[in-house]
Parts: structure tokens; sequence; C-alpha cells
């Protein structure tokens, strides 16, 4: 073995560089001070789940209360009661839509199982309080988030979205009216290049570069 | 309670009424069990008090336990004489919670069994049911798969390395260090996966989503400046004296009772058994890339700390080659339903090189969309099978450096 | 390695009286399995273990299954029979299996890198009569997956150095991981949106009132 | 002028005594210079602690505590607070008598070793002849409250650190005693001011005549700083306190004040002993440099402290912890014997001070250098290499 004494000393250069790389490194000092600095959040960051909704944060709501994010939500933290109309008929509209995010593990699968991308994950973490049923248990009017609002958080999976929205809608209305086969706009076609589940590239569509571009009211697709 | 067992009766649950119904017969007979069959009784400890030992609980609060995990230490001064884990305080049942739920729904929380590496529990459940549906995954997928495992394993040993140096005492400057690389790491998943650790990112087929733009380059970056990472720990630690004299010759397990005791990973590989899943199995496309499978002689904690150095490098030379030439295509297997999955009924067991080890899981299916049984072989809980042997005579202090080289997550431990 | 039939016979031969039997796998990479009396379990084992071409040194995964009595009525498990003439008949034979447990040990040899071969011990039945060889004097690693699966599934391995639980407490009377097991509703139940299971923390704390 | 910067202190002290009647001015007088000491090495260990967590948060790369007043300076003050007003819980199986008396006991010896330290010119509160003597007859009571705080707490891990803190101390005691016998032995002195005295002038008129300027001091000067590092219980050799086995060893039933007088205890121990080998090895209150003169004295004495507690926050941040048993082999089999030769080579360096011939200096420090170096080798190579440890090679499979 060589001298003893030489493996101690150049432990002690490696924290010596440390240290006064510390003070000019940025490298070294990776410390945020939170919550006067803050970190961009990555497109794909996920914290808890919300609702879409289009124009009204009531009427517009995507959701149709089919229940299948109740049933694959592998901690069971969503429970939805589906609206009924003055005669007792069943609206295709969540009457409830509780979501407790202190049972929720934020892991994606009600989104990626939505046939009507109506829920999404939100980014929002600050999320502490005290009040347990009061906070943490969100309602349909606390989880209601504007397509706008989605848009600023997943610029990228919303444009998707919505090209995908607007194809769906489009073929709907080319089946229902055979006739006028000719949809008015050019969305489609560029809709359909991002429409398949492999977005390789971030895909422009001209329905990414208008934000709200007014996608189907979100019960037709599933009617159609 | 069954069933049939009427009402749950809540007082016999307690542990108040037993103590009352055990008046002062001297060897207290175990309680009837439901099932007719008997608890065996424990080893008495009686003895130990006449002989002038101590027995201390180690944990289930303490610093070097990782988590809520108690060990009961019977020492003759500092020796240890007895050496028994006792597991349990972290356990939920994770089985039964997958056996409940679809095969979907226990993705997420194998996310949680061994949480430093959710991306390579991902894979390995992935692995089995892919195994037992019999799915192709594109290549592409097979690809980020890789990538995320290499950096899960190089994030994963660097942060023990830092926890094993803190159980020797180094006031957490090199686990710090370690953190300020798997910062790096951490980010890199939460720019593909929307999360640091619960990642939940594979999906039977392929992968969650594609890599963002720009995620590659990011990835290069990162990986470029591992070496430099890899050299300042090892000037830091690996020629230290007071490390290699707190590590060398201590907890030596031989490769016989290594392989015996299915103990399996870096720790199996330190004892110079040349045994890794990704030469031996061959999953993913592991035979494309180039890597050597470092093997340490003595078996001992030393040997444990420079195998996962070699390792890390190794895992980083994968990465190199594996960013060079990420192929595009599909990520997923288009025929394999998100929802509604059901395979043949059958069984399957998939296996691969997690960083803790061989880390398996055990599906049979009876055709419906819940699996009939889902068992994880954990290795972190197997590789403490042989613990007291490696701690058998020596210290308190080396018993807990062997646990720390053991590198276990409660989590996966008691599931 | 040898087929699972190959290595039946010559463990026949081997161990004289031993019972093998295999059971079929229908998923898609089919590995059987090689079925074995418990009172040979042992001494098959050690054959497996110590076998030239076998070698099977490493036990990888211990753990137990529960096969309950009511699901085999509509199981195919055993459709592919075979008549007197070689023909694949789909047939939905109900013969009744009686509910047994079964501990499944996974068997690779790290020497000559092959594997797995899964070794199965039954129980007769669920209740009373669940008693197993274990394997842990042939492989050590089946030590600690031994106490799990009899933890959870109560499946009492003979010969096992110290059969104690790990996971749940040493007080804890049921087995967890069996099918018929029902939770006893002594936890606190943490009130969610969900009314089954405000129901039950309701039954449970009946003087509480929640939200 | 400087000389009146210089006995600022001094003068102050004697205008205030001289205030009083005759009969007073003893007691008088020694009441300011324990009330002097108290603050000051009060206030220095509150900056102590501060740069510590700051010096390993650098190290480490983190900014430190950074969040109580500007650069987080006003952080000693939030902690004082902190542990004042913590709950202060008595084990019930505790001997409370025992138990209370334990911390108070760890902070006294510790100040009164303070006493005998030369900190200046004229700045020595008790100038005893037998400074040394008294400074080690007092730090060795250490041991018996950190005993007493171990056995009181009627706790496994507290008996435990207990244990191991009593026989850590008890076998570096020695090493500890034995290089400060060179010193002694050269300096012809007992007193802590004539040991200063003895290292005045300048080699070659302008390096001080330290002790440490040679090769006995340098190595005893090392030897000493390690025994002092496990003496005062600081990392590699915090075993009693070993926060990865035994938790925090006899501290582990403390909270509230009485946690902070061991914390105390502790830093107040590390600054005696970096203040003795101040004393012994490095000039005390004297200058490196000639021509520095004009800075006062009790700068001088405080930087070097200063520079000493750098050095201990550093091997803090990066050693690992030695194994009890290891410790011991350390200090029997290596120290000692090393001690003991460096007694050789103090009288061999003091019995060649009068060589004059041309390259005299370059020889004896080469005689001062293989007289220590070789016994350093073999007895690490011994101590290293007896077990088999050393750095190893690894093979690969493809």
């Amino acid at each position: 073995m060589n001298l003893p004494g030489t493996g101690i000393i150049k432990g002690m250069v490696e924290t010596a560089r440390n240290f006064v790389g510390s003070y000019h490194d940025p490298e070294r000092l990776t410390t945020i001070e939170y919550p006067e600095e803050r970190l961009t959040q990555p497109e794909n960051a996920r914290s808890f789940p919300m609702l879409i909704f289009d124009d009204d944060p009531v009427k517009g709501l995507r959701c149709v209360a089919c229940k299948i994010c109740e049933k694959e939500c592998p901690p069971q933290c969503i429970y939805i009661v589906q609206d009924r109309d003055e005669r007792g008929k069943p609206r295709k509209f969540p009457r409830i839509f509780d979501l407790d995010i202190s049972v929720c593990m934020s892991c994606q699968i009600c989104v990626e199982v939505c046939p009507f991308d109506s829920i999404k994950m939100n980014t929002e973490f600050e999320l502490s309080t005290d009040d347990r049923f009061g906070r943490l248990l969100l309602h349909r009017d606390d989880l209601a988030k504007s397509n706008e609002y989605y848009h600023q958080i997943h610029a990228t999976e919303a444009a998707e979205v919505d090209a995908r929205l607007a194809d769906e809608k489009a073929k709907a209305e080319a089946k229902a009216k055979p006739a006028a086969a000719k949809p008015a706009s050019p969305v489609p076609t560029a809709a359909k290049a991002a429409a398949p589940a492999q977005p390789a590239a971030p895909v422009k569509s001209p329905a990414a570069d208008k934000p709200a571009a007014k996608p189907a009211s979100p019960a037709e697709p599933a009617a159609a | 309670m069954r069933p049939d067992s009427a009402e749950p009766d809540l007082s016999a649950l307690s542990t108040g009424d037993l103590v009352v119904e055990s008046p002062a017969a001297v060897p207290a007979p175990p309680p009837p069990a439901t099932s007719g069959f008997e608890l065996t009784p424990k080893p008495a400890t009686a003895p130990d008090a006449d002989r002038g030992l101590l027995e201390v609980a180690i944990g289930p609060h303490h610093p070097s336990t990782h988590g809520v995990f108690r060990l009961n230490a019977v020492l003759d001064g500092e020796r240890i004489v007895r050496f028994k884990p006792v597991f349990g305080y972290l356990h939920r049942n994770h089985e039964k919670i997958g056996e409940n739920g679809t095969y979907l729904s226990a993705m997420p929380y194998t996310d949680r069994l061994d949480y430093f590496c959710s991306l390579s529990n991902n894979w390995a459940y992935a692995l089995a049911v892919e195994k037992l549906a019999g799915l192709a995954v594109p290549e592409r997928a097979d690809y980020i798969r890789i990538i995320t495992a290499e950096l899960t394993r190089i994030q994963n040993h660097a942060a023990l390395i830092g926890f094993l140096l803190q159980e020797l005492g180094a006031m957490g400057t090199p686990l710090m260090y370690a953190f300020r690389e798997r910062e790096k790491i951490l980010d890199l998943f939460e720019a593909l996966t929307g999360a640091r650790m619960m990642c939940n990112y594979l999906r039977f087929g392929g992968c969650r989503c594609d890599l963002p733009a720009g995620w590659l380059e990011e990835c290069r970056r990162v990986v470029e400046g591992l070496p430099r990472f890899f050299d300042e720990f090892e000037n830091l630690l690996s020629t230290n004296e007071i490390l290699m004299a707190r590590t060398q010759g201590i907890g030596v397990l031989p490769p016989e009772l290594a392989v015996s005791a299915g103990v399996t990973g870096p720790m199996l590989r330190a004892s110079g058994v040349n045994y890794d899943l990704r030469k031996v199995d061959r999953y993913g496309l592991y035979d494309r890339f180039e890597f050597r499978v470092p093997l340490g002689e003595h078996g001992d904690v030393y040997d444990r700390y420079m195998v996962r150095i070699l390792e890390m490098r190794e895992s980083a030379k994968i990465l190199q080659q594996a960013l060079r030439e990420v192929p595009g295509g599909p990520i997923v297997d288009p025929k394999v339903k998100l929802r509604n999955f059901r395979p043949k009924a059958g069984e399957a067991y998939g296996r691969l090189e997690s960083p803790k080890g061989e880390l398996g899981f055990y599906l049979i299916s009876d055709g419906s969309t819940n699996p009939y049984r889902y068992r994880i072989r954990p290795p972190s809980f197997i590789n403490l099978t042989i613990l007291e042997d490696m701690c058998q005579g020596l210290t308190l202090q080396d018993a807990l450096v062997i646990l720390g080289a053991v590198d276990i997550v409660m989590g996966e431990v008691d599931r | 390695m040898e087929t699972l039939d190959v290595i039946k016979t010559r463990a026949e031969a081997a161990v004289p009286g031993a019972q093998l039997a295999l059971a079929p796998n229908g998923a898609v990479p089919a590995e059987a399995s090689l079925v074995v009396d418990s009172a040979h379990a042992a001494a098959v084992a050690r054959f497996l273990r110590d076998d030239p071409q076998l070698q099977l040194d490493y036990c990888s995964n211990v753990t137990g299954v529960d096969w309950l009595e009511a699901s085999i009525k509509e199981k195919i498990k055993t459709r592919k029979l075979v008549d007197g003439v070689e023909k694949e008949v789909e047939e939905t034979v109900e013969h009744k299996r009686p509910g047994h447990l079964e501990a499944v040990y996974h068997l690779y040899s790290m020497k000559l890198k092959h594997g797995p071969l899964v070794l199965r011990q039954r129980t007769a039945n669920r209740v009373d009569q669940v008693r197993v060889a274990s394997l842990t004097p042939v492989w050590r690693s089946a030590e600690f997956q031994e106490r799990e699966a009899y933890d959870l599934f109560g499946i009492v391995f003979d010969g096992h150095p110290d059969l104690r639980r790990i996971l749940m407490w040493d007080e804890f009377q049921d087995h967890p991981m069996r099918k018929d097991y029902v939770e006893p509703d002594d936890y606190e139940y943490e009130p969610t949106a969900h009314d089954d299971v405000l129901d039950k923390a309701r039954r449970h704390y009946p003087v509480e009132e929640h939200p | 002028m400087s000389t009146a910067l210089d006995q600022l202190f001094v003068n102050l002290k004697h205008w205030v005594v001289s205030r009083f009647p005759a009969d007073w001015q003893l007691p008088v007088g020694m009441l300011i210079s324990a009330g002097a000491i108290i603050v000051v090495f009060a206030s220095l260990f509150a900056i102590t602690v501060l740069a510590e967590r700051k010096g390993l948060g650098r190290i480490q790369n983190r900014p430190g505590p950074n969040r109580v007043g500007p650069f987080g300076l006003l952080q000693p003050l939030a902690d004082f607070l902190k542990m004042l007003t913590k709950e202060n819980i008595i084990p019930q199986a505790a001997d409370g008598l025992i138990y209370f008396l334990a911390p108070t006991l760890v902070i006294l010896p510790t100040l009164l070793s303070f006493s005998v330290l030369p900190m200046g010119r004229n700045m020595t509160a008790v100038d005893v002849d037998a400074g040394l003597l008294f400074f080690f007859a007092v730090g060795a009571s250490v041991e018996l409250a950190v005993f007493m705080a171990g056995w009181a707490s009627r706790n496994k891990f507290a008996l435990l650190g207990a244990m191991r803190a009593i026989a850590q101390m008890i076998c570096y005691e020695l090493p500890l005693i034995l290089s400060t016998v060179a010193v002694v032995m050269v300096a012809g002195s007992l007193s802590l001011s004539g040991i200063v005295d003895h290292q005045a002038g300048y080699y070659g008129g302008w390096l001080a005549r330290w002790h440490v300027f040679t090769p006995w001091g340098l190595a005893g000067f090392l030897l000493f700083m390690t025994a002092a590092t496990a003496e005062s219980n600081r990392a590699p050799f915090d075993l009693p306190e070993g926060e990865s086995e035994i938790i925090a060893g006899h501290l582990i039933e403390y909270s509230g004040f009485k946690y902070a007088l061991f914390f105390m205890g502790e830093y107040f121990g590390m600054m005696a002993v970096s203040g003795l080998g101040i004393t012994l090895f490095l000039g005390g209150w004297r200058p490196p440099f000639a021509g520095l003169e004009w800075v006062p004295t009790y700068l001088w004495f405080f930087g070097k402290l200063g520079v000493c507690i750098a050095v201990f926050i550093w091997v803090r941040g990066t050693l690992p912890r030695l194994r009890a048993d290891q410790l011991m082999n350390f200090a029997w089999k290596f120290m000692l014997p090393l001690t003991l030769i460096n007694l050789l080579g103090a009288a061999a360096w003091h019995y060649t001070a009068d060589w004059s011939f041309l390259g005299a200096t370059p020889a004896r420090w080469l005689l001062g250098a293989t007289l220590l170096g070789a016994p350093y080798l073999a007895l690490s190579r011994r101590l290293f290499g007896g077990h088999g440890i050393g750095p190893r090679t690894y093979r690969f499979a493809t």
C-alpha cells in the first residue's frame, strides 16, 4: 500500500475543493432557496388530477360521469355521483365529483383511462393545509380548471388533446351530416398526424396555436 | 377474520386480554389459532440475562435502520451474540392490494416498493406481465427502459454509498454529494415521467409516454458529468484509511452461503459469484451493449462498496452507448389494451436485475382482469436472510455497517 | 436445462418413492412445474440441487398460493384432454378439486445459469392439514420466505428452524393472504368520499360524527 | 499605540480593580477574569456552532443556515432560544440527582482549564506554575461527567456510549500528555506562560521559533491534535455519541438546556485543547513572522484558535468514524509508541542545537525526519498491513 495517510489527505483535498467550489460553481451548490427561488416545473410534472372545462366551469365540464376513472383508480380516491334531471333520468354530468388528494397517489391512471380527455393532472403542489376535509377533499368545483389553464401548464399535451378532440368532432359531424362532407377548417388533416399515440415531436397544429379552439362539447363524441 | 367465525371479536386482538388469560402458567401456551396450528414459541431470552448479556432493540426508530425496522441484538459488551431482524412495521400487504386490483392498478404500487428505484420496479412488473401475456416491446421502448433503469441504478448506488458512509459516521458529506448527482437524475425522471420518485412510467408492452423534446440531450449532458462525480467520490472515499479499516474483512459472506441464501445483486457479486441477470437472462436489449460485471473477491463490506462504485461506472458506459443510438418508432405495443387487460390463465415469473438484486414478480392469472396471485420477490428482504450470520462475533458498529451495505429499503422489505 | 419430463423420471429414480407430477401452465411461456409430495420434498430438492446436470443451487422465490375449493368448478385448467385418438378436444370437464394451499419454489442454477424449475408442494386441504416440508435446510434463501408463506398463508413448514410470523405481529390470528380473508374491522377508517368506507367507519365509531 | 491596544483589556481590568478597596481587589479581579472567560468563550461557542454549520454545509455543497438574520448570523440566538424553551425531560427510571449534575459538571472543568491559558501578553487569568498539570488534571474530570450522564440515564444506548467514552478518553489521555512532555522537556517549564516565552524569537530573523517549526514539534503537534480530537470526542473519534449506532450515546436522554450544556461542553473542550495546542506548539499569542508584532497579541491567539477550529470542522466534514477496538489499537499501538519516540526526537533536536557546520539545519531536519518517519511507516504498516487492509484491484466478468 502507498504511504499511510494519503487516502485521508486526498479526501480532505476533495472536501476543500467542494468547500471552495460551493462559493463560485453553480454545479456544486445546487440548492434552490425555495419560497424565493423556484424551479420551473417540467411540462410533464404532475401533482393531482383536475377536471377540464371549456367555457363554463359547470356546464362546460367535459366529464360525463362515466365512472371509468372511479373504477380504475388504484387507491380508490374518486367518488362520482351522476346527475339526474327532474324526472330522474341520468344526465351525462357529475353531480358529485369528489377526489380525496390525501388518498390519491398521483399515478395518472385516471388520466390515461379517461376516454373524454376530461381529467388531467394539475401541477400545483403547494397544497398543505390543516383542514383535512375542507382542503384535501376536493369537490367538483375545486377540481374544475379551464382548458386555458391546462394549456398553460401542459402546452404540448393540451395542444394534442385539442387537436384530437377537434378531429373527433369533425368526424362526428361528418357522420351526422354525410351530405356536407367537407369540414370547414383544415384542422382534421393536421390533427390526424397528431392523433396516434406517438407524439414523437411536438406537433404544431393550427389548433395548438389558438388555445381555446372550442372543441366539441364533451358528451358528443360518445353519443356519436 | 373468516366470515364463518361470526362477529369479529375485537377484544381477542388486543394484547391486554392475553395477559389476563395467561396467569402464572410457566410456559404460556401459544394462543390457539383459528386454523388449528400453533405459533412456534419464541426462543427464550432468560439465559441471556444470567450470562450478563445486554439485549438492545435497535429500532424501530433508529437512524441506521433505513425506516422502521427493528433488530433485536443481544450484546456481550459490544460484541454481537444474536442479531434478529424484526420486520413488518411497514407491512401493508402489497400483494393483497395487487390481487384486489387490476393488472394495471398494481403498477403505481410497484413504485412504492423500493421507492429509490421505481423505474426498475416498473420494469420488473411489466416484464412479468409481458411474459405472462406474451407481449412484445418496441425497440424504442426497450431503449428507454434501459436508459431509465441504468439511471436508476446509478442514483440508487450513489445514494446507498452515501447512506453507508453515514453509517460509518461521515457526517453526511458523501451522502450530500450523492444526492447532488441524484438530483440531476431525478430531474430527468421528472421531465420524462412527471414525478421524481413515484414514476409509474412503464406500461405493459412499452412506456406511457414518449421522451419530451430535448430530454435526450439533457440526459447526455448528465451522463457526461457522471465520471467526474465518480472520480470525486472515489478520491474522497476509496482509499480512505479509516473507511478501509472499517470495511475490509467485515461482514464476510462466502460465495457458497451467498448462493444458498439467495443473495443477489451487488452483494452476491461482491462475494465473487458471477451472476448478473442482465447477462444471464439478457432481458430487454442488454446483449446489445458492452459492459462488464465487477466481481469482488473477499465478500466483505469494502467489496460491496467497490462493486457498487464499479457498477455505476459500467452503467454510465451502457448509458453512453444507449444514448448514442436511441431508435425511433412507437413506444408502446398498440394492441395492448389499457383497460380490461386479461391475460390467459397460467403463471409466469419475471425477474430482472434491480439495483438491489433480483427483483422478481410471480403472477398467476385465472383469466380475469385481476391477478389471482401477485407475488413479489423482494431482493433486499431475501438479502437480509444471512444478516445474523455476517454479524456474528463482530461489534455493534460493524453490524450496522453490514446492514447498511446490504442495501435495504423498508418499502420493499415489508411490502 | 433438461425437459421437465426427463427431470421427473430421473428424480423418481434417484429418490425412491417420490411421487412427482407435472402441473401444466397455460400462460404464454408455458413453464410447467413439478409437483412433489411433502414426504419426499426435501430429498427431491437435494437431488435437484446436487445433481451435476441440474445444479439448481439457487432458490430464487418461495411463495404460497391459496386455491379455493369453490373457484375450481368453472375452471378449465385441465381442458386439454387427450382422447383415444390423439386429438385436441376442447372439453370443459367439471371435476372438483379440493381447496388446498401450495408452496411454490422457483429454482435456478447460478453455476450453469439455467432455470427456472418450478417446484410445488401441495397441502391436503386449507384447514387442518396444512403441513408441507420445509426446504430451508436445502436452500437457506427459503428461510424468510417460508416464514412469510407461513405468516400470510398459514402453510406450516415442517423442519423449518425458526417458524414464526414475520410480517404480521406475533399475536395476529389469521392469514391475510388467503382468498377468504376478511379484514377485521379494527383499524381507524380514514373517512373518504366513499360511502362504504364511511359506513364502515360509522359502524366502528358509532358515536363520533363523520362529515 | 500598539502596546496600548495590546494591553487594552489588561489595563481595563486593572483600572476597574483599582476602584475597589484593597481587600476586595483579589476576588474582584478573579470575578472579572472568570466573567470575561465565560462571556468570551460562550460567544465564541455561538460563533463556532454557526461556523461549523455553515462550513459543513459548504463542504457538503449546501448553503448552511441562512434564514435567521442576515446570512443566518442570528442562528445561534435562535438555537439558544429553542434549547431554552424545549421541554426538559427526565426519564422516570433515571437517577435524578446524577442526571442533573452531569451537564453542569461537564462545563465546569473546561471553563476552569481556560483560566490557565495565556490568551495574550499578560492575559492569563491564573498564571499557575504547573499550569499544564492543572489543565490535564481538570480536563480529566470531564470523563466523570460523561460517565455520570451515561449511567444516570438508565438507557442501554447511554450506557454503551458512556463505556465507550470512558475507554476512549482514558486511552487517549496518555498520548495526549506524552506528546506534551516533549515540549516540557525542551522548554524546561510546566508553566504555560513559560512555554510561550520559550518560543520567543525568530529563526533567521523572520520565522518565529515556534515548536511546530521543528521536526519533533510538528510530529508532536499532529499527535497532540489527534489525541485532542479523540479527547474532545470530535469526528472521526466521536464514538461515544456515534449517532448511527448508539444514537447519541450518553446524550440520548438529555433534552433542552441540559443537552445544550453538553453540547457547549464539547465545544469548550475543543477550544481548550486547541488553546493548549496553540500554547505548546504554535507559539501561544506570538506572531508567526517578524514584523507582525503590532497586531494585538490576543488577536493572534484567537486567530490561531479559529484556524484550529476550522481544521476540526474540516476533518469532521470529511472522515468517517473509527471502530471502538480500532480506536484503542490506534491509541496504544500507534500513538503511544510515536509519542515516546517523539521524546527521542525532541532530545535529538535539543542536543544538536550547537551543530554549526554548513547544512547543519537540513541535517538536523533529516535526522528528525528519519527518527520519526521510519517508526511512523513501520507502525502504520503494522496497523493496516497486519490486517490485510489496503487498496484492492477488482476483476470483471464480461
